[in-house]
């Protein structure tokens, strides 16, 4: 059984708050921030994830425990950007060095709840889905004809990397036919891709707001014969998108780095303890990830 | 319609032309009935004739589909149940209507609960129940929930709830079914109480005897039709028997002296029911039929729920065919050669909404069917030959069971347990709701299966009956035998006051120890 | 008299009760901080919303019915109200009173469609409510344009996080509902025919009343007790988001049927609902304690759904065994 | 004879038919490409998985039970199906063979699980399956650490987009089953048990059958065709994960229940089913060639899911008023 705050003894404890745990991009989050926290052994590290992407109110419960166990650093990974400022602001008051990463909270109610400055640890989504989007609109040429597949509505980042792939197109000039939901989930962008190619059937092109989507599409494309001739992009570099692109059934995807992720968080965390003044946005790096960047 | 044939004025209800179809039957066929102000009106019938459709008809549950009614000489066509009790119309009907797992008082003030401002007031309810408990004489606690009672008792409930409220006609469609000497004897005290306030009642029974006992005038139907109105001091049992069937029946018990019982088919010993104090022994055997008499709630139902694995029993052995064998499910005891007809017809006996073919076979699969697959041809042919056996007034095998008349239902539970060929038959009030000829019919087929050598307990509120067929009459009171009657001894007065031993003996004691006698009966 | 009663509620709740306080112990067995004061504040707020809508829920279900509406409708709730109470122009408390109204009107509007749908055509709650759960979610982000609302009044705010002596006013709150639920469905005409219908309509309907009045009513209710809890909802986190509640559905469920509501309806109790609602609370807030991974504790808390229901029919039973022999008269 | 049961069925099912008919026209009237022969393949293997799993529902369904587990159970059958499909080691007629039996004896076993403890305990299914469903899930991402599997044998990925002139084997499978399912539930004694037992259970106890057993086979076999279904899914996305089938259980309960089966058991058929699982695919297939908005489809999937219902009413009653007058012989 992992510790918990109670008999940690003297030291410091750091609660992790992540998204959900059963997507696998988390899943390594949290194996490198545990990997960390044991080389290092001068912290105990309690996770917790969520069921599932909009289970706001897990997180929100795991922040009132965490202040309730007066933990002394609380990395967070929000769910809803606006939601969870709320807690957040409680736990700050309560003493706790709170450090913001992957999700950025949003900035107009961190403003109205005071908290302007709180470091946020993460990528820049925007950029990222920019980067693929622009490889694919080099391989398509302008005015190749593309679709987008929607993270969850509502999520910060599905919609900083809708945007990402909308700036993309509008700049290398892809034509954006519809832009849809499959909610990050493989059978769902299975089913809309498979609807999608007989409704535009001269698409070229697929942004997929993140890997497990970009599997679906994938099928979708085998099924009707186009794979390969349809190129597809995705987002966060998953082990089986990567054979994917080995294939050639993928031109590209964009690693975040997940498991320095939280890491870097904790890091950040501790030396705000210590009493360096950090503040704003520390960016964590995204990149391109094509087939030459891939050894298999 | 020459008794029928009235002043006007004096008709509080009118039938004229009433015609009621369903997919394949036609239920009524242009009925004409007047009903006078004030008197016990008995509608009598076979099985399937019609009146349960005609009460339903005159309580807004169906609509007819031809002719038309008045009441008090006014246009009657009732769109709902609701507007029928505002008409001034009750009915206790053939089937129960409870609510399982409300209070006692709530069932029986639920029309309208006293209340304030919405507010149930609860002092008054339970109050005003006693009253009413007491009238029909049911000794239960007004807060007890409705499914820990008995049948009879939720039949005497039944009755209570429409004595709730004042209403015009009351309609009563065969309310002792499963009543005891005792509660008839109350019921009938409560009707003429009616009477005298100038309540006109509808009552429909197969009990012929009862209803010369209450009745004013007698409608005969046969296959949905009206046959004669006549009154009842003018009429007799033999002529309305045969106006009923529409021939002459023999009303003679089958029983056969010379048919002597075999071997020890059934032996039961120290049986407890889970939270009876008596232990309860008896035996059966092969060709012989054995009745079981008793007081409503005697235990008698209980008791063969116990021996048929129905229901946990606390201790006891069964022997079938002398050997010790373990019955902890009806299941086992299926396999062990034995079979119950239960008392609840809609509840335990059918799946109302499959077929009579399913119905019927439900208890022997095996018999049509190979490696699990039905043979659907050989099940509709043995439910046709059960169906035909017993007379079952249905279009088809196909019928819905819930379409069948309620005598018809009983049937076909009959039929089912026919259909398994059991050694040891238990029935519960088979003959509940079944028409004197049918009735005739059934106790010649219970003698049939005797001369085959099955053995047969018989459990009946009807005494005339038990004595008219049996070769024993075992005799149920406060849950244990009190005593076991031979043919050569039976009578009315030997049997009733067994029945009764407990009851006397519990308030004798009661009287004795200074406490407020609580006890039933 | 009352002191039966009492005895005779504690003994009906008393398996559930049972499993509660075993789990609670063990909890506090195992991690001293589960029964601080904080922690119970903690746990206090953290049942409340699912508390409000399951006792809404048992309604529908003591009906025989069930609403899979109550997450998307809450998420439709909150939205409208959001909007409302961040409309320009608005002076606070006007804003803050119309928030709420509407909220609750859009949660008995949802509610009123599901009942009226059910009893005008004869559907199962189960396909309607299925349907509304679609129809609302799909207006929640329509209406909000998939954007998380807030910059709500601090007045508003404010009494999401304020507490009494350690009791947080949002779940004095719930624990009114409940009180009225209570009384509602004990002692009040609508409550019984709640009942009645949920035991056999057929019957009900024989005695004159028409069952769809009240079977309409409950889901209306059920609707406004969401509405409510939407408004709950927005006090504590000072947010509305379309995307608010999914899977409210199964844990108010749960609840309920943990508190001994049967599904087939007519048989249930505020009482045991509420301490279903405690249990599925504590379960959460222990386990997080605990410190289990997140598998596991996914796991074990459907393990512990389970074994909570056996444990009620356990004692149910044992209880019952134990009062026969002496209970016949 | 014959011709009067066919045209019986077809009257039996009218409803739900005339329903899909009515939306398939108005799609292939909108959108011309609706009636494309690629875009009929597509709906028949999008339609596939539900209908297996509905198929399995529609006995738990029959009998008055619910089982919300499909979902998770199916994640968990392909997590360990996908384990054994990619075992190092072991050659790939094996693999896939062992692969097979493997995800259909999870789904078995998880049934199993579910309809005993629903019986032993006499407990709702709802409450047993709802801690399955978070039992499964937690032990399907614990099993594959929340990992997608893939690198499936070529062989295996093939069968999942083979089509025999335009239908593909995916649904050649479904409409197997579905097959299957029809002649269990009318010809075999089995069957018939499920429909006596969700019509009466008290009835059938008494005339000496055991209820339970009956009970228990059916969860089983709602595991099986979940299990059947978790295979086909690995062929068609040639993936496994643990967070498949979120949701699952409303689509399937949704197919079965708009087929026309009754929630309370007793009451429905396969061939409903089937209907009803083609109307939810169509929707989705229908809705999206049209071009709506996802909120906006949303929100008429919603709509249509009640008014499909609607209509079968509507046609029932219709279809009963004109045989009544005219039934007499
Ligand atoms: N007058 C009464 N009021 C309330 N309960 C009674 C009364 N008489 C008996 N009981 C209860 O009824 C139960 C016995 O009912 P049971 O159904 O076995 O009897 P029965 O002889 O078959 O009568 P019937 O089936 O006609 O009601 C016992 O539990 C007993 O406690
Ligand atoms: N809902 C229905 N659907 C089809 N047939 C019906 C329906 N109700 C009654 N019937 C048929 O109408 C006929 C008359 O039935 P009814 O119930 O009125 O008979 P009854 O005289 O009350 O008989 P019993 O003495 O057996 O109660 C029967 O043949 C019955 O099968
Ligand atoms: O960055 C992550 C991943 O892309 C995941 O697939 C969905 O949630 C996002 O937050
Ligand atoms: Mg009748
Ligand atoms: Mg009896």
């Amino acid at each position: 059984l992992p510790t918990h705050a109670a008999d940690a003894g003297k030291k410091p404890v750091v609660g992790l708050v992540m998204k959900s745990l059963a997507n696998e991009f988390f899943k390594s989050m949290e194996e490198g921030a545990v990997k960390y926290a044991k080389q290092d052994g001068t912290f105990t590290l309690i996770p917790v994830g969520m069921n599932s992407e909009t289970d706001i109110d897990t997180q929100i419960a795991a922040v009132e425990n965490f202040v309730t166990q007066k933990v002394d650093i609380i990395c967070v990974a929000p769910a809803d950007s606006v939601g969870l400022v709320a807690p957040v602001k409680r736990a700050v008051q309560a003493g706790i060095t709170v450090v913001n990463f992957d999700v950025k909270l949003d900035d107009k109610a961190l403003a109205a709840a005071g908290l302007k400055d709180l470091v946020f640890v993460g990528p820049d989504n925007a950029e990222g889905a920019y980067l693929a989007g622009t490889a694919l609109a080099k391989k398509l040429g302008k005015g190749g004809k593309v679709v987008i597949l929607e993270g969850n509505p509502g999520a910060d980042n599905a919609k900083m990397r809708k945007a990402g792939f909308e700036r993309a197109a509008k700049e290398h000039g892809l034509v954006v036919l519809t832009s849809m939901t499959a909610h990050w989930e493989t059978e769902e962008a299975n089913t809309l891709m498979t609807n999608l190619l007989t409704r535009f059937p001269d698409v070229q092109g697929v942004m997929a707001a993140n890997d497990s989507m970009a599997l679906g599409v994938v099928k979708a494309l085998d099924a009707a014969g186009k794979s390969g001739k349809i190129q597809v992009v995705g987002f966060d570099n998953i082990p089986a998108v990567q054979k994917l692109i080995h294939e050639g059934k993928v031109l590209a995807t964009i690693d975040q780095f997940g498991p320095d992720m939280a890491t870097n968080c904790i890091k950040t965390g501790f030396k705000m303890k210590k009493g360096e003044k950090l503040h704003g946005w520390i960016k964590t790096p995204v990149k391109l990830v094509t087939a030459k960047d891939l050894v298999m | 319609m020459d008794a029928g044939a009235t002043a006007g004025g004096a008709d509080l209800i009118e039938l004229s032309g009433i015609t009621k179809r369903f997919p394949g039957v036609v239920a009524l066929d242009r009925v004409d009935l007047a009903i006078r102000r004030g008197e016990v009106h008995v509608l009598v019938g076979q099985n399937g004739a019609g009146k349960s459709t005609l009460v339903k008809l005159l309580c807004g549950v169906y609509t007819p589909d031809e002719g038309r009614i008045l009441l008090d000489g006014a246009p009657y066509a009732p769109r709902s149940t609701l507007a029928a009790i505002r008409a001034g119309v009750r009915v206790v009907y053939q089937e129960f209507n409870l609510l399982p797992y409300l209070s006692v008082a709530e069932n029986i003030f639920f029309q309208r609960l006293p209340r304030r401002l919405g507010i149930v007031d609860f002092a008054r309810l339970y109050r005003d129940a006693e009253t009413v408990l007491a009238e029909v004489g049911l000794a239960v606690s007004p807060r007890a929930r409705v499914e820990t009672l008995g049948v009879a008792q939720m039949q005497l409930l039944e009755i209570a709830k429409a004595l709730s409220t004042r209403s015009k006609v009351l309609i009563l469609d065969e309310p002792t079914a499963t009543l005891t000497p005792r509660e008839i004897g109350r019921l009938f005290e409560i009707v003429a109480r009616l009477k005298a306030r100038g309540v006109t009642i509808v009552y429909i029974s197969h009990r012929l005897q009862e209803v010369f006992d209450i009745g004013d005038r007698i409608t005969v139907l046969r296959n949905g039709r009206t046959v004669q109105t006549l009154a009842a001091r003018e009429a007799t049992i033999p002529q309305i028997v045969k106006l009923m069937v529409g021939k002459e029946v023999s009303e003679e018990y089958p029983f056969r002296a010379d048919v002597a019982p075999g071997a020890e088919a059934l032996r039961v010993e120290d049986l407890r029911t889970v939270g009876g104090r008596h232990a309860l022994s008896f035996a059966v055997r092969r060709g012989e039929l054995v009745g079981v008499a008793g007081l409503v709630g005697s235990g008698r139902t209980e008791a063969m729920r116990a021996l048929f694995g129905a229901d946990r029993k606390a201790s006891g052995r069964v022997l079938r065919d002398g050997r010790e064998v373990a019955i902890r499910s009806p299941r086992e005891a299926v396999r062990h050669g034995m079979s119950l007809l239960t008392e609840d017809r809609k509840a335990h006996g059918l799946v109302l909404d499959m077929s009579c073919a399913v119905n019927v076979t439900l208890t022997d699969l095996a018999r049509v069917s190979h490696a699990g697959l039905l043979d659907v041809r050989a099940e509709r042919s043995a439910a046709e030959r059960l169906v035909a056996e017993l007379a079952i007034k249905t279009p088809s095998v196909d019928q819905l069971a819930r379409n069948l008349s309620g005598g018809n239902q009983q049937k076909l539970v009959i039929a089912k347990w026919l259909f398994r060929d059991a050694a040891v038959l238990v029935f519960d009030e088979p003959t509940r709701g079944i028409d004197v000829g049918a009735r005739y019919e059934i106790y010649g087929l219970l003698w049939r299966l005797a001369a085959e050598g099955k053995a047969i307990l018989i459990v009946s509120s009807d005494l005339p009956e038990l004595m008219g067929i049996c070769h024993r009459i075992l005799v149920f009171s406060g849950g244990r035998i009190t005593g076991e009657v031979p043919r050569a001894e039976f009578g009315q007065e030997r049997i009733l006051s067994l029945a009764y031993q407990e009851y006397v003996r519990d308030r004798r004691e009661a009287a004795t120890a200074g406490t407020a006698a609580a006890g039933a009966g | 008299m009352r002191a039966k009663q009492l005895f005779n509620l504690l003994m009906r709740e008393a398996g559930i009760g049972l499993a509660l306080a075993l789990m609670a112990f063990l909890f506090s067995f195992i991690s001293p901080r589960f029964a601080s004061l904080a922690n119970l504040t903690n746990i206090f707020t953290q049942i409340s919303i699912n508390t409000v809508i399951a006792v809404g829920m048992t309604f529908v279900i003591l009906l025989g019915g069930i609403d899979l509406s109550v997450g998307s409708v809450l998420a439709l709730a909150t939205v409208v109200g959001g909007l409302v109470i961040t409309h320009e122009g608005w002076s606070t408390g006007p804003a803050i009173t119309l928030s709420i109204l509407a909220s609750c009107a859009v949660g008995m509007l949802c509610g009123l469609f599901n009942g009226f749908v059910c009893e005008r055509w004869k559907i199962h709650s189960f396909i309607v409510t299925l349907g509304m759960l679609n129809i609302a979610r799909g207006a929640a982000l329509e209406i909000s344009n998939s954007r998380t609302i807030f910059s709500f009044p601090d007045a508003f705010n404010a009494v999401g996080s304020m507490t009494f002596a350690g009791v947080p006013v949002i779940f004095v709150i719930a624990a009114a509902v409940v009180l009225a639920g209570r009384f509602i469905l004990n002692r009040t005409v609508f409550g019984r025919m709640i009942y009645a219908i949920g035991n056999n309509e057929e019957a009900v309907r024989l005695s004159g009343h028409d069952p769809r009045l009240y079977k309409v009513a409950a889901f209306t209710v059920c609707g406004a007790m969401v509405g409510l809890a939407a408004v709950m909802y927005m006090m504590r986190l000072n947010i509305s988001s379309p995307i608010l509640g999914v899977g409210f559905e199964l844990n108010a469920i749960a609840a309920v049927v943990i508190g001994g509501t049967s599904m087939s309806g007519g048989k249930g109790s505020m009482t045991g609902t509420f301490l279903g609602a405690c249990i599925m609370g504590v379960l959460n807030n222990g386990l997080l304690l605990l410190g289990m991974g997140d598998f596991a504790r996914m796991m074990v808390t459907g393990l512990i759904i389970v074994v909570a229901v056996v444990i009620d029919k356990y004692r149910a039973k044992a209880f019952f065994r134990t009062l026969e022999p002496g209970g016949s008269p």
